[in-house]
C-alpha cells in the first residue's frame, strides 16, 4: 500500500465519526476519560486537517474517490480551499473540548458526559463530512448528522425548556432537511447523477428546465434555514441560548455554517449549470440586510447575554448572506472570510460567556453588574470578543466587514454598503451595554463579588481565542489571500 | 524625499507599550506613575527625533501590513502628520503630569491611566497614518480609548454621556467606513496623495457622497454644529479627561482627519473645481457664531470651555475649506494655537474646581485674587482667543484673513470679527469678575481638596470658611502645566519662524500640499 | 397516465407531501406534526422510488430469469438510508416530545407558547 | 390493470394520509399511519423496490409506529381541538 | 397566523406542481435517470462487486461512505435518546392525581394501552424464530435476494420488540445483554471504520474492496462483516432506542 495524501482526506470525517462510537466504551470505565479521548480525537482530526491544509496550498485540491469508483460512479470527497474549512472547524473543537471538561461539571448529570462527548465528535464529523463532499445525496446525509447530533445538544443539559428549543430546531431543521433531500431527489430524477458538478454538467447540457431551477431553489430555501437567516430564524435564539456553553458555541459558530456552505454550494450548482438565480441573489441580498439590522435590534431587548449573542448570530449571518448575494470577488471573498471569523469570534464570547456563567452562576446583563473586576481575565476577553464582533478595526471582524463593504460599494450597491456599515453600529449599542455592565457598574451580586477565576482548562481556550480575534485582525490578509482563488473560480462559473 | 524609517510605527507602539505596564502595575503608584510618564516622554523624544529630518524635508515612512494591493496599514510622517504628532506628544506630557496630580485620589487610576496612554497612542497613530484605513483604525481605537475615560466616574449621569457620546462618535466612524470604502473603489487606492487620490472620473454624484460620509465622519469628533451634541456632554469626565478630548485628542483627531480628507484624499483642486468646500465652509461660519452665542449662555465653566472648542474648532474647519494655501496654513497653526490655548483653560479651570469647588462662571468672583498664577494662565489663553496680537490666537487670525483675502471671501473677516467680538464677550467678564469682583455670600462649596475622603458629595457639601479670602494658589503638580502651556500661549504667538517651533513644519506642511517651493530653511 | 399536465403519480406525490406539510403546518398537536413530518418523508420517498422505476421492468437484481430491463438501484438504496435517517430522527423527536410533556404536561403547541 | 391498481392504491395512500389528519385519538392516527406506511410498502414492492419494501415494513410501519405508540403512552392521547 | 400555514401549504402546492410537471413521465427505460450512472451499475455491477443485488452493491461497494454515514445517523440517534433524562424520573410535578402512565408492554403497574390479546401473544411466539431466520437469511442472501444488513438489522429490530411488547421487556432484554451493548452498538460505523481502512491497505482506497478474481473470499469476508455490523449494530440500536423509549 501507498500512501497518498488524498487518501487521508477519507480519514478526516472518518476519525471522528468512528471514534465517536468509542465514546460510550471509554466512558463505561470513567467519565472524565471520555473527555480526554474526545479531546485526543478532536486534536488528531485538527493536525490531520491542518497537515492536509498545507498540501492543498502546496500542490492543489486534494480529491479522494471513496472505494476508489471516480466520480460520478462513486462519492467524491474534495478537500480543496472550500474544503479546508474543515481545518479550523477541528481547531475550534480541540479548542470547545477542553472547555466542556470543567464546564460539564454541575451542568450536566455525570452519566450523561459520555452521549455529550459521543455528540460533539458526531457533530465534527458530520460538519466535515459537509464541507468535504461533493456527492449531493452525501450532503444530505452529513447534514442529518450534524442537525441530529445538535438537536440532542441543545437538549443534553436537561431540562424540559430545553427539550422544547431542541425540539423547535429539529421541526424546523427537518423541513429543511426534507427540502434538501426532495432536491437531490429532483435533480437525480432529471440528470440520473449525483455528484454535484455532473449534476451541473448534465443540466447545463440539457434545456433549461423548471424543475432543475426548483431543485436548486428548495435548496437554497432549505440552507438559509439552516443558516437561520432573518424570517426564518425563529428557532434560532432559544436553541442557542438554552444550549450548554460549550454546544452554544459550536451551534452558533460551526454548526449554523452549514447553511452557508450549503448556499456556496447552490452558487456552484447554478453557476456550472447556467441556471441564472437572479432573483433569488436580490431576495438574498435584501434579506441579508434586513437581517444584519434586525438581528441586532432584537439582541438590544435582551438581558440574558446568550440570548443576546444569539441574536447577534442571526445579525452576522445577515452579513455573510449579503456578501453571497452580491457576488463580486471581494463580497464573497469577505462572507467566506467571515465564515471563518464570525466563527472565531462567536466561540469566544460564547466560551467567555459560558465562564462567567460557570463562575458566578449568574447569566443576566441585570445580575452581572461589576463582573469585569472579579472576572478580567475573561471579561478582558469578552470585550475584545465584543469588539471583532462588532467590526472595530483592528480586530477580525472589520476584515470581513470592510471587504463585504467594498464590495458593495464596488458593485455600486451603495445601499447595501450603508445598511451593513450602519448595521454594525446597531449591534454595538448591546455590547455597549454589555460592558457598561461589566466594567462600569457596581456588583449588586454576591455571586459576582465572589468569583473567581475559571481553571485554566476553561480560561486558557478563551484567551487563546481572544488573541486569535487580534491577531486575526491583523493579519487577515493572509484568509483572503487563501480563499481567493476559490471564490474566482465560483463567479467565473457563474459568470459564464 | 521618502525615508524607512521604524519610528513612525514606533511613535504610537511606545506608548502602548507602556500602557499595558502601567496596568501591570496596577497597584504600586511608583511605577504606574513611572510608566504614564514614560509613555509621554519617550514618545514626545520619538517624534522629536524626527524633527531634524522632517525640517530637511525627509518623509519616514513604515509600511506595516498589506491587505490587498492597495489597501495597508503603513505609517507615513509627513510634515503636516509629525506637526500634528509634536502638539498632541507636548500636550500630552503636560497633562499626563496634570493627571497625575488631579487623579491622585480617584479610584481606578490604573485603569484610567493606562487608557489615557492608549488615547494619546492613538492620536499619533492617527497623525502618522499613512493611509485613510490606517487613519479610520486608529480614529475607531481612539473611540475605543477614550469611552472608559468619559465614564470614570461610572455615575448614571457619566454612564449617559458616554452612551451618547459612543454613539456620536461610533456612527462618525461609520460614516468613514462607508466614505473609506467608497474611496477605495472609486480611486483603488487610500493612500494620501498631496494632489488628492481622487478623480473626476469617479462622477460627481460619487464624490458628492463620497465627501459627505467622510467630512459627516470626521465632522462628529470635530463637533462641527448639528453634530457636536456629544461635546458638552461628555464634560462630566475629569478634567484632564476634557482637556484630553478637547484640546488634544479627539476633536483635533476630527480636523485632521477633515483636513486630510480635503487635501489629501479630494485635493484642493478637485474640491475647487467640485465645490463642495464653500458649503462646508458655510457650515463653519455658521457653526462659528451659533456655538459662540451658545458660549454665553452657558453659566457653568466647563459647557462653556466645550461651546468655546466647538467654535474655535469651526475656524480651522472653516480655513482648510478655503482652499488657499495661506489659509491652509492658519488652519494648520490652528491646530496648535487653539490647543495650548484651551488646555490651558481647562487646567486652570480644574485647579479651580480642585481648590475651590466652583464649577460655574458666576462663582469666581475673586477668584484671581486667590489663585492669581492660575487666573493669569487663564486671562493669557483668553486673550489668546480673542486674537489680540503677541498672542498664539492672533497669528491664526492672521493667517486666515490673508487667506480669506486671497480667497475672495470678504464675508469671512466678518465671521471672524464677530467671532473675536463674542469671545471677548464671554471671556472678559470672567476675568473681571475674577480679579475685581466681590464675593457674593453664597453657600460655598467646598473643594475636594478640603473635603473628606474620595467621594465628596459636592452639593451636599456645606461651607468651609477656611477658602474665605486669601491666598490659595493650587499645589504645583497642577500649576506648573497650567503655567507652561500659557508661556507656550504667548510664544507661539511671538516666536514665528523660528525652525523647530510647529509654525515652521506648518508652513512646510503647507508648502507640500500646495506642491509650492519649499520654504526657506 | 396524465392528468392536469402532470404525471399521475408525480401528482399523488404532490399531494401527499402537502398533507404531511398542512399537518406539520396547522395542527397543534406535535405528534401530530410530526407524523405530517413522517408523511412528506414518505411522499418524497415515494417521489424517488417512482422516478427509479421503469415500466415493466424487473427489480434490480440480477439473477437467472431476470431482465432485461431492471429499475434504477440508486434511489432504492438512497430510499433505503432515507428510511432510516427518517426514524432516527423521529426517534429524537419522540424523544423530546416525552420530555416536553414531562416538564409542562401538555404537547399543544398552542398551551406550550404561554408557558415560560 | 397494472395501471388501474396503481391509481387504486394512490388513491387509497391519500385518503388513508387525510384521515391521519382528521384522527383525533392519536392512538388511531398512529395505527392509520402505520397503514398507510404499509401500503407505501405494497406501492414499492410493485414499483419494483422490494428492498426498500421490506425496510418499508420493518422500520416505517413497525418500528416508527411502535416508537410512537409509545410516546402516546407517555404523554397523552387525545389530541386537543 | 393561521392562514399563513394554509397559505404556505398553497404556495408549497402550486410550486411543486410547477416543478413535477416539467419532469419526464416516469417508467420510461430512456430517460435520463436509467441512462446514466445507474445504467452502468446494471451494467456492470455483478461483474465489479459480485453481488447479484444491485441495491446491496451500491450501499456497500459503490456508495458505501453513504452506507457509513447512515449508520452514523442512527448511532447518533441512539446517543441522542439516551442523553435525555429519563421523562419519568425528570418529572418535576409527579402528583397524585395524575393517573399512572400507560404503558405498551405487559408488565409493569401501569395500564396497557394496547392490550395484546393471548392470540398475538402466541402467533409472535410462534413466529419468532422464522422471523429470526427470515433476517438472517435477508442478511446471509442479502447480494442475491431482497436484503441486506439494513433490512436484516430492522427485521430484528422489530421482533425484539414484538418480543418485548408480548413477554415484557425483562425478557426481551436478555436478548441484549447489558455489558455487551456499547460494543455491540458501536458495530456499524467501527466496522465500516475497519473494513474501510483494510480496503484501503489492500487497494489504495479507502472503503475500497479488492476486485480480483483471486481475492474473491477476502471480498465476501469483508463484505460479510460489513453486513454483520451494520445488522447486528443497527438492530441493537433500533432495540435500545425502543427501550429507552419504553422508560
Amino acid at each position: 500500500m501507498t500512501f497518498s495524501w488524498s487518501q487521508a482526506v477519507a480519514w478526516l470525517p472518518v476519525l471522528p465519526l468512528a471514534a465517536a462510537a468509542l465514546v460510550p466504551i471509554v466512558a463505561q470505565r470513567n467519565a472524565r476519560a471520555a473527555g480526554g479521548f474526545t479531546f485526543v480525537v478532536t486534536l488528531l482530526t485538527a493536525a490531520l486537517a491542518v497537515a492536509l491544509t498545507i498540501r492543498l496550498v502546496a500542490e492543489g485540491p486534494l480529491t479522494v474517490h471513496l472505494g476508489g469508483w471516480v466520480a460520478p460512479y462513486g462519492i467524491e470527497l474534495r478537500f480543496d480551499r472550500l474544503g479546508a474549512w474543515s481545518a479550523p472547524l477541528a481547531t475550534f473543537f480541540a479548542l470547545v473540548v477542553p472547555f466542556a471538561w470543567r464546564y460539564l461539571e454541575g451542568s450536566v448529570p455525570r452519566e450523561r458526559w459520555a452521549a455529550f462527548y459521543a455528540l460533539m465528535l458526531l457533530n465534527l464529523g458530520g460538519l466535515i463530512g459537509f464541507s468535504l463532499t461533493v456527492d449531493l445525496f452525501n450532503l444530505f446525509l452529513a447534514m442529518e448528522v450534524v442537525s441530529i447530533s445538535s438537536y440532542a445538544l441543545v437538549a443534553v443539559a436537561g431540562r424540559g425548556t430545553a427539550a422544547w428549543a431542541a425540539l423547535k430546531y429539529l421541526l424546523l431543521g427537518s423541513v429543511s432537511s426534507l427540502l434538501v433531500l426532495f432536491a437531490v431527489a429532483l435533480l437525480f430524477a432529471l440528470t440520473g447523477s449525483l455528484n454535484l458538478f455532473d449534476v451541473a454538467a448534465r443540466l447545463a447540457a440539457s434545456e433549461p428546465s423548471p424543475a432543475a431551477t426548483l431543485a436548486l431553489a428548495s435548496l437554497a430555501v432549505a440552507f438559509v434555514v439552516k443558516a437561520a437567516l432573518f424570517p426564518l430564524h425563529v428557532w434560532l435564539p432559544d436553541a442557542h441560548a438554552i444550549a450548554p456553553s460549550p454546544v452554544s458555541a459550536v451551534l452558533s459558530g460551526l454548526v449554523v455554517k452549514i447553511g452557508i456552505v450549503g448556499l456556496v454550494r447552490v452558487m456552484q450548482l447554478a453557476g456550472e449549470s447556467g441556471i441564472a438565480l437572479d432573483v433569488f441573489s436580490e431576495l438574498l441580498m435584501l434579506l441579508g440586510a434586513v437581517a444584519i439590522v434586525m438581528g441586532a435590534f432584537l439582541a438590544i431587548f435582551q438581558d440574558d447575554i446568550k440570548l443576546m449573542l444569539a441574536y447577534s448570530t442571526i445579525s452576522n449571518i445577515g452579513y455573510i448572506v449579503l456578501g453571497l448575494g452580491l457576488a463580486v470577488p471581494f463580497a464573497v471573498s469577505g462572507a467566506l472570510v467571515h465564515v471563518f471569523n464570525h466563527a472565531l469570534i462567536k466561540v469566544t464570547l460564547f466560551l467567555a460567556a459560558g465562564s462567567i456563567i460557570h463562575q458566578t452562576g449568574l447569566r443576566t446583563l441585570t445580575d452581572l453588574r461589576g463582573v469585569g473586576r472579579t472576572l478580567p481575565q475573561t471579561c478582558a476577553a469578552m470585550t475584545l470578543g465584543a469588539m471583532a464582533i462588532v467590526g472595530l478595526p483592528p480586530t477580525a471582524g472589520f476584515i470581513s466587514k470592510w471587504y463585504i463593504g467594498l464590495g458593495a460599494f464596488s458593485a455600486g450597491r451603495v445601499a447595501y454598503g450603508f445598511a451593513l456599515v450602519f448595521g454594525a453600529l446597531f449591534v454595538f449599542i448591546y455590547y455597549v451595554r454589555m460592558l457598561n455592565t461589566f466594567y462600569f457598574q457596581r456588583a449588586t451580586r454576591e455571586e459576582v463579588v465572589a468569583a473567581v477565576e475559571p481553571p485554566w482548562s476553561m480560561r486558557g481556550p478563551v484567551i487563546a481565542l481572544a488573541a486569535a480575534c487580534l491577531i486575526v485582525g491583523l493579519f487577515g490578509g493572509i484568509l483572503l489571500a487563501f480563499i481567493t482563488p476559490a471564490v474566482g473560480e465560483l463567479l467565473a462559473a457563474m459568470g459564464s | 524625499m521618502e525615508v524607512l524609517d521604524l519610528r513612525p510605527l514606533l511613535a504610537p507602539l511606545v506608548s502602548f507599550a507602556c500602557a499595558a505596564l502601567v496596568v501591570v502595575a496596577r497597584k504600586n503608584v511608583f511605577w504606574r506613575r513611572f510608566w504614564s510618564l514614560c509613555a509621554a516622554v519617550l514618545k514626545l523624544v520619538v517624534v522629536l527625533s524626527m524633527l531634524p529630518g522632517t525640517l530637511a524635508g525627509a518623509v519616514y515612512h513604515t509600511p506595516v501590513i498589506t491587505l490587498s494591493p492597495g489597501v495597508s496599514i503603513a505609517f507615513r510622517a509627513d510634515a503636516y502628520g509629525l506637526f500634528f504628532a509634536l502638539v498632541t506628544s507636548t500636550l500630552w506630557v503636560v497633562t499626563t503630569i496634570y493627571a497625575i496630580g488631579y487623579m491622585e485620589r480617584a479610584e481606578q487610576r490604573a485603569r484610567f491611566f493606562g487608557f489615557f496612554a492608549v488615547c494619546v497612542s492613538t492620536t499619533v497613530g492617527i497623525a502618522f497614518a499613512e493611509n485613510l484605513l490606517t487613519l479610520l483604525i486608529f480614529f475607531e481605537l481612539l473611540t475605543v480609548a477614550t469611552y472608559p475615560l468619559v465614564v470614570h466616574a461610572e455615575t448614571p449621569e457619566a454612564l449617559r454621556a458616554g452612551r451618547i457620546y459612543l454613539t456620536y462618535t461610533m456612527a462618525g466612524g461609520a460614516f468613514v467606513l462607508a466614505g473609506s470604502l467608497m474611496t477605495l473603489s472609486a480611486a483603488g487606492t487610500l493612500s494620501f496623495a498631496h494632489a488628492g487620490i481622487l478623480g473626476l472620473d469617479a462622477g460627481r454624484a460619487t464624490l458628492a457622497v463620497i465627501f459627505m460620509a467622510l467630512v459627516i465622519g470626521f465632522g462628529v469628533k470635530a463637533a462641527i454644529m448639528p453634530l457636536h451634541g456629544w461635546l458638552p456632554i461628555a464634560m462630566v469626565a475629569p478634567t484632564p479627561v476634557s482637556a484630553l478630548l478637547h484640546a488634544v485628542a479627539v476633536v483635533k483627531a476630527g480636523v485632521f482627519g477633515i483636513t486630510r480628507v480635503i487635501y489629501n484624499v479630494f485635493g484642493a483642486d478637485l474640491l475647487g473645481e467640485l465645490g463642495f468646500a464653500s458649503y462646508l465652509g458655510a457650515l463653519a461660519a455658521c457653526t462659528i457664531l451659533v456655538a459662540s452665542v451658545m458660549a454665553l449662555r452657558q453659566d457653568q465653566l466647563k459647557r462653556r470651555l466645550a461651546y468655546s472648542t466647538i467654535s474655535q474648532l469651526a475656524v480651522a474647519v472653516l480655513a482648510a475649506s478655503l482652499l488657499t494655501p495661506l489659509a491652509a496654513l492658519a488652519a494648520v497653526v490652528h491646530l496648535a494655537n487653539q490647543a495650548f490655548a484651551k488646555i490651558t483653560m481647562f487646567f486652570g479651570t480644574g485647579a479651580v474646581r480642585e481648590m475651590t469647588g466652583k464649577t460655574h462662571a458666576s462663582q469666581l468672583a475673586g477668584i484671581g485674587r486667590q489663585m492669581p498664577y492660575t487666573m493669569g494662565a487663564f486671562t493669557v489663553a483668553a486673550l489668546s482667543f480673542v486674537g489680540l496680537p503677541l498672542f498664539a490666537g492672533f497669528k491664526t487670525k492672521w493667517y486666515l484673513s490673508l487667506g480669506a483675502l486671497h480667497a475672495d471671501a470678504w464675508w469671512f473677516l466678518v465671521v471672524m470679527l464677530l467671532s473675536s467680538l463674542l469671545n471677548a464677550a464671554y471671556w472678559f467678564p470672567i476675568i473681571h469678575r475674577a480679579y475685581y469682583g466681590q464675593r457674593v455670600a453664597q453657600p460655598e462649596r467646598s473643594g475636594r481638596r478640603q473635603g473628606a475622603g474620595l467621594d465628596v458629595d459636592r452639593d451636599a457639601a456645606g461651607a468651609t470658611a477656611a477658602s474665605a479670602g486669601g491666598k490659595r494658589e493650587a499645589p504645583l503638580v497642577l500649576l506648573v502645566p497650567t503655567l507652561i502651556c500659557a508661556a507656550y500661549v504667548i510664544l507661539l504667538g511671538t516666536t514665528a519662524a523660528v525652525p523647530g517651533m510647529p509654525t515652521s513644519i506648518a508652513l512646510i506642511a503647507v508648502y507640500e500640499t500646495f506642491g509650492l517651493a519649499g520654504p526657506v530653511r | 397516465m396524465v392528468l392536469f399536465g402532470v404525471d399521475v403519480d408525480y401528482l399523488a406525490f404532490v399531494v401527499l407531501f402537502c398533507v404531511g406539510l398542512y399537518m406539520l403546518v396547522r395542527k397543534s398537536n406535535l405528534l401530530k406534526k410530526l407524523l405530517g413530518l413522517n408523511v412528506m418523508e414518505t411522499a418524497v420517498f415515494a417521489f424517488l422510488v417512482t422516478a427509479g422505476m421503469i415500466e415493466g421492468a424487473d427489480p434490480p437484481i440480477r439473477t437467472a430469469g431476470t431482465g432485461p430491463l431492471f429499475a434504477n438501484p440508486i434511489p432504492h438504496a438512497m430510499v433505503l438510508t432515507g428510511i432510516v435517517v427518517a426514524v432516527s430522527v423521529t426517534a429524537v423527536a419522540l424523544a423530546l416530545i416525552v420530555q416536553i410533556h414531562a416538564h409542562y404536561g401538555t404537547i399543544e403547541v398552542d398551551e406550550l407558547k404561554g408557558l415560560p | 390493470m397494472s395501471q388501474l391498481f396503481d391509481a387504486l392504491l394512490l388513491l387509497l395512500l391519500i385518503s388513508t394520509a387525510i384521515t391521519v389528519v382528521r384522527a383525533t385519538d392519536l392512538v388511531a392516527a398512529v395505527v392509520k399511519f402505520g397503514l398507510y406506511s404499509l401500503m407505501m410498502c405494497v406501492l414499492w414492492q410493485h414499483r419494483g423496490a422490494p428492498d426498500v419494501a421490506i425496510a418499508e415494513a420493518a422500520v416505517g410501519a413497525g418500528v416508527t409506529s411502535v416508537l410512537f405508540l409509545l410516546t402516546v403512552a407517555r404523554t397523552t392521547r387525545v389530541e386537543k381541538p | 397566523m393561521r392562514w399563513l400555514g394554509l397559505a404556505l401549504v398553497v404556495v408549497a402546492a402550486a410550486t411543486l406542481m410547477l416543478g413535477v410537471a416539467d419532469l419526464p413521465p416516469h417508467g420510461a427505460p430512456d430517460a435520463p435517470v436509467h441512462t446514466h450512472v445507474g445504467a452502468r451499475y446494471l451494467e456492470r455491477g455483478v461483474a465489479e462487486t459480485g453481488m447479484r443485488n444491485l441495491v446491496t452493491a451500491v450501499l456497500l461497494v459503490y456508495r458505501g461512505f453513504d452506507t457509513f454515514l447512515e449508520v452514523v445517523v442512527i448511532f447518533s440517534a441512539l446517543v441522542a435518546v439516551v442523553a435525555l433524562p429519563r421523562g419519568r424520573a425528570a418529572r418535576p410535578d409527579d402528583g397524585d392525581d395524575r393517573p399512572p402512565a400507560a404503558s405498551l408492554t405487559a408488565e409493569g403497574p401501569a395500564q396497557q394501552l394496547v392490550s395484546v390479546s393471548p392470540v398475538v401473544a402466541f402467533v409472535v411466539q410462534l413466529l419468532g424464530p422464522f422471523i429470526a431466520v427470515f433476517a438472517l437469511a435477508s442478511l446471509y442472501r442479502g447480494h442475491v435476494s431482497p436484503g441486506g444488513g439494513f433490512q436484516s438489522a430492522a427485521i430484528f429490530g422489530a421482533l425484539f420488540i414484538a418480543i418485548a411488547l408480548v413477554q415484557g421487556r425483562e425478557r426481551a432484554a436478555l436478548l441484549v445483554p447489558r455489558g455487551a451493548r456499547v460494543w455491540l452498538q458501536a458495530l456499524g460505523p467501527l466496522s465500516f471504520a475497519l473494513i474501510g481502512t483494510v480496503g484501503w491497505i489492500l487497494t489504495g482506497a479507502f472503503l475500497g474492496y479488492p476486485a480480483d478474481a483471486a481475492a474473491y473470499a477476502l471480498r465476501e469476508a469483508m463484505v460479510v462483516a460489513v453486513e454483520v455490523g451494520i445488522a447486528v449494530g443497527g438492530a441493537v440500536i433500533l432495540a435500545q432506542l425502543f427501550m429507552a423509549m419504553e422508560g
